[in-house]
């Protein structure tokens, strides 16, 4: 990093940090400017990875595909028409109906098949039963049709327990995770920029 | 050329050079036979592929250290090596082929020292078929046909169904009618991870469609800011339609659902921001969050909005808890839009959902209990898949 | 025909993308990749078309002088400037655009993510309250975690370690892959509904 | 001072010195080698020169402070086995870093670009490119993220698609991983491993139970744990006074929080 650019991280990083005591006009001034950076930065990414090698170039070069593909962007471009933005629903519809139809055997298989695969373990030991008994128990809190009532309560509070131990853990490995990034912008701030470290 | 003739080294080298023939003859001899036999090989089409394999077989009692080379011929005399086997493999399959074309096949053999010891050319030309449908997908395609037709028959013939309360969703109506009562916005966000091509986004834009129309009801500022175009296009659409529903056409304005950048923690800081300008008194994070989630859910603490949270992101689901009011866990967001609506079609639905957990728990039981006595079927069944 | 056609496109996609799944034939993989392809190219449009709203509605501000305008100026400027710099300069090592991005785009974020440390602690601190059984189950395992997971608690006893490892390897695993059935039974049951055209509210006011 | 309904700005200053204090005057704490570790070394110490593996840096600028140091072990290792590596990312703001990650470490084993390694660059929509790309990889990307044709690159006239991939190693701050295991795995049973933040380690466990997921390496901790393995001393380790002390910043308030909490309710 040249010394220009370790001075402006510097000053926008203390103007974020500014937030935690609380808001005010440069935290304002710091987040309008970074959302705006990146909203141009996405919009030059996306032309530069997307719509120039894949509907630009291949309509230079008179493509058939490529004039489809250049349809597909227009229409979703009527957004910005109030008369014709009725249109920008096709290619939305095609997102939907595209995103639908691959999720099924996808959802099916990652999130049902194979989980059931790794419960249902060939040698059976006190954690594949531990592990066997939160599943169901899990499940049936999420048993919607039916009052939680009798054996049906016990069970369903099982997995309410087990549900707390899950969130209790992604909590605790969570803040080792946050902390690291604090850990990084700490060692920029005393580090790179006033180099005491 | 008499050997008489021939230096004493060359004479020394056709002697080594003929020992591995002569350790040969005195292999096993149930090897021998084969070696001047022609090597019987098929050559067939894989059934149900794309049409770019075919499959070798060849027999022979030859051990694994005498090795079988491929060639692979096109009609238009190209000639490729398809791989160097041990001979008792029997089973090739060549991929990557045209479909429709023909291809023969030759067979070179060669012994344990790399000695070539007989050629088998193909005769019979194969090509390989494209087929419509891929077998080994049997399993899962009869699991979505048992899943369709229950979720299909259910949304058609369970007319009345119960749902146990959530209590995320019972107050939520009552959290739009505060932020009315308060003069407030109600802030909703379906999180920087929603796409819509996901099902968890279009869950989360069931729900929206169900908050616009109370909204619109009680004529509550309803803000959206999002992160990508097509949800706010999607957003839009939905909210016209429950202002038109309600008979409020005024009070859909398009400029409350607005694209802020697809930059996760731009998104987090501009959401933070609007919170602390605008203080809306209700926060609603339904979809999919990322790390987000906390930047967003403790800042609405602070300024003491209610916050109703649900997502389908697991790692989230503990802040959301923590922070929050309530918090949807995962599938209750799916089942959100069926118990605000009371659309008999989606209620009919989610009671589907809830046998196939039957059936799951039931699998579970039945698959260890099986396992515990030595019988895998089920869990194996299930990996192979 | 406003509503028809849209809820025509969902389920002509839909199924063409489900059954395709289950079709090895190389038609039904030319038709698959072309739909990404197509998915790509909307998505990709979409993303430019929210980048002209945010510059649409910021002017919009400046012009109408509204509060906190001058703010919106800032927002635009941002925005010129990586575009310029981008479209003029180019995105290769060394360019502008990427020094922007480097210098003072990526600091920031990672800032607005590193608050995150402070914000974990402080909701731990309101939040981590044994008030039931449950809150105490909830906070009793992320200390373990927490404990076990650096060398301090290491240093305490290899059992702490080996705790907070069976905890996340057993118990959580069985909690998260409930969820997840549980996801993915929802998420087959939305998508069904969305082909069918059940649930479609986004696509559009009934006029 | 109520400490039940303590300021948190109270708190934000307890926990900015916690981990200021411990960078500027280090204690040097280590740890031991979890087995999840051994086995992501393992796994790249059964690599060779022969071997193509894709490395995806599927993450944010933002949480560069701690998957950085956890993609700079882990490539270092790759690099150093002489691996081939196809670059790629499904998050914009990775390209750019893992661009530069890589080409800073190729330059230090004398790797080559286009025969030793390619970088793809980016694409927006992950969903559809992971399948794309086991279709066929040069017509997904045509160009390079340098801007060169892909059919010029010598590394990418053997290799096609995901037949010819050992190996994907997703570089995560997310659930990416997710979608590299639920479409390319599923799909096209390519092997898929991952450098994760810590935050992802449950998500992520459950797939490798299930083989889905081949090793995990994850967080400061993990790349501390990588970088004693190897003997190097890195950000890994570097941070780990500040993230202990920080743990136990955080313990202790949550404790002080419940004493109080209870004896207030003790006097009501």
């Amino acid at each position: 990093m040249t010394p220009t650019g370790i001075w402006l991280s510097a000053i926008g990083t203390l103007a974020i940090f500014s937030f935690l005591y609380k808001d005010n006009p440069l935290y304002r001034a710091t987040e309008q400017i970074l959302v705006g950076l990146s909203v141009g930065y996405l919009i030059v990414m996306t032309f530069q990875s997307t719509l120039i090698p894949r509907v630009v170039e291949p309509v230079q070069n008179l493509e058939a595909w490529g004039f489809v593909s250049a349809i597909w962007v227009l229409l979703m471009w009527t957004r910005l028409s109030a008369k014709y933005n009725y249109i920008s629903r096709w290619p939305l519809a095609i997102i939907v109906g595209a995103g639908a139809g691959l999720s099924i055997p996808a959802m099916l298989k990652a999130r049902i098949i194979t989980q059931l695969g790794a419960t249902i373990r060939p040698d059976i030991t006190i954690d594949v039963i531990i592990g066997a008994v939160g599943v169901i128990s899990t499940l049936s809190y999420f048993y919607f049709t039916r009052p939680q009532t009798g054996p049906f309560r016990v069970a369903s509070k099982l997995g309410t327990l087990y549900l707390m131990v899950f969130f209790g853990a992604t909590f605790g490995y969570t803040i080792m995770s946050r902390l690291s990034l604090l850990i990084g912008r700490t060692e920029f701030l005393l580090g790179s920029w006033l180099g005491i470290l | 050329m008499r050997a008489a003739g021939q230096p004493f080294s060359m004479r020394v080298w056709r002697w080594v050079s003929t020992l591995p023939l002569i350790l040969f003859l005195w292999a096993p001899s149930h090897a021998r036979p084969h070696v001047i036999v022609i090597l019987p090989a098929e050559v067939s089409d894989v059934p149900w592929d794309a049409g770019t394999a075919l499959e070798i077989r060849w027999q022979t009692e030859l051990p694994g250290d005498f090795e079988i080379v491929i060639l692979r011929n096109r009609q238009d005399g190209i000639t490729d090596t398809v791989g160097r086997y041990p001979a008792d493999v029997l089973m090739v399959v060549d991929r990557g082929l045209t479909p429709g074309r023909e291809y023969t096949y030759d067979f070179f053999v060669y012994d344990k020292f790399g000695y070539q010891v007989s050629v088998t050319k193909g005769r019979t030309a194969v090509a390989p078929r494209k087929n419509w449908f891929d077998r080994e997908k049997s399993s899962e395609l009869v699991i979505v046909l048992l899943i369709f037709a229950l979720l299909i028959w259910a949304s058609a013939h369970k007319t009345e169904t119960y749902v146990r309360p959530i209590p995320g969703l019972k107050a939520m109506e009552d959290a739009i009618g505060r932020a009315v009562e308060m003069g407030r916005p109600v802030l909703f966000s379906a999180g920087w991870g929603a796409q819509l091509d996901k099902p968890t986004t279009l869950a989360a834009m069931n729900i929206f469609g169900w908050i616009a129309r109370k909204s619109a009801e009680y004529g509550a500022d309803l803000r959206f800011p999002v992160h990508d175009a097509l949800i706010m296009a999607a957003a839009q659409e939905s909210a016209h339609e429950a202002s038109l529903l309600e008979g409020k056409p005024e009070w859909y304005v398009p400029e409350n659902i607005f694209y802020v950048t697809g930059s996760q923690f731009g998104y987090a800081a501009a959401l933070d921001g609007i919170m602390e300008r605008e203080r809306p008194a209700t926060n609603l994070w339904l979809g999919t969050f990322a790390a987000e989630s906390l930047i967003l859910s403790e800042t609405g603490n602070h300024i003491g909005a209610v916050q109703i949270a649900g997502t389908d992101s697991t790692i989230q689901l503990a802040f959301f808890l923590v922070t929050c009011d309530y918090t949807l866990i995962g599938e209750e967001v799916f089942a959100a839009s069926g118990y605000l609506t009371r659309d008999p079609r989606v209620l009919g639905s989610l009671w589907a959902q809830d046998m196939f957990k039957i059936v799951i728990a039931l699998g579970i039981t039945i698959g260890l209990i099986g396992s515990g006595f030595g019988w895998n079927e089920i869990g194996d069944w299930l990996r192979q898949i | 025909m406003r509503q028809q056609i849209p809820v025509a496109i969902v389920a002509t996609f839909g199924f063409v993308m489900l059954i395709q799944y289950f079709v090895p034939h190389p038609f039904a993989s030319a038709a698959y990749s072309k739909i990404l392809d197509w998915m790509q190219i909307i998505f990709a449009a979409a993303l430019i078309l929210g980048g002209v709203t945010y510059a649409q509605s910021h002017l919009k501000k400046i012009v109408q002088r509204r509060e906190g305008w001058a703010y919106s100026l800032l927002a635009l400027g941002a925005l010129t400037l990586m575009l310029a710099a981008g479209f003029w300069g180019g995105i290769g090592q060394g360019s502008l655009f990427m020094w922007l991005f480097y210098n003072v785009q990526a600091p920031l974020q990672q800032t607005v993510f590193a608050l995150l440390a402070f914000f974990v602690a402080s909701a731990a601190y309101r939040g981590f309250r044994a008030r039931t059984f449950e809150s105490a189950l909830l906070l009793g395992v992320a200390l373990i975690v927490m404990l076990g997971r650096i060398p301090v608690g290491e240093a305490i006893g290899p059992a702490l370690p080996d705790l907070a490892g069976w905890i996340v390897g057993v118990p959580a695993v069985a909690a998260k892959r409930g969820i997840l059935i549980g996801i993915g039974l929802g998420s087959v049951a939305v998508a069904l509904r969305v082909m069918l055209g059940v649930e479609r509210a986004w696509l559009g006011a009934r006029k | 001072m109520n400490l039940a309904q303590l300021d948190r700005r109270w708190i934000f200053a307890i926990i900015a010195l916690s981990v200021a204090l411990p960078l500027m005057f280090p204690i040097g704490l280590t740890g031991e080698v979890s087995p999840g570790t051994r086995t992501f070394h393992t796994l790249i110490e059964n690599l060779g020169p022969e071997d193509v593996i894709i490395v995806s840096f599927d993450c944010e600028a933002s949480s560069w402070p701690e998957i950085g140091p956890v993609a700079t072990v882990l490539l270092r290792h790759v690099l150093e086995r002489g691996v081939k590596v196809v670059g790629t990312s499904f998050l914009s703001e990775g390209t750019a870093l893992g661009y530069d990650l890589l080409a800073t470490l190729e330059a230090e084993v004398g790797g080559e670009y286009g025969g030793d390694w390619v970088y793809l660059g980016f694409r927006p929509q992950y969903v559809a490119t992971m399948l794309a790309l086991g279709e066929d990889m040069q017509s997904e990307y045509p160009r390079d993220y340098l801007g060169q044709s892909t059919g010029d690159l010598p590394l990418l006239q053997s290799v096609k698609s995901y037949r010819q991939i050992r190996l994907v190693i997703s570089i995560a701050d997310d659930t990416m991983p997710q979608y590299w295991i639920e479409y390319a795995g599923a799909r096209y049973g390519v092997a898929i491993a991952a450098g994760l933040s810590a935050v992802m380690v449950t998500t992520f466990t459950p797939y490798l139970d299930s083989g889905q997921l081949k090793s995990i390496l994850a967080g400061l901790k993990g790349a501390a744990e990588y970088e004693i393995m190897r003997g190097e001393r890195g950000a890994g380790l570097r941070g780990m006074d500040a993230q202990s002390s920080a743990h136990l910043a955080i313990i202790i308030l949550v404790l002080v929080g419940n004493i109080a909490y209870f004896m207030k309710r003790k006097d009501t």
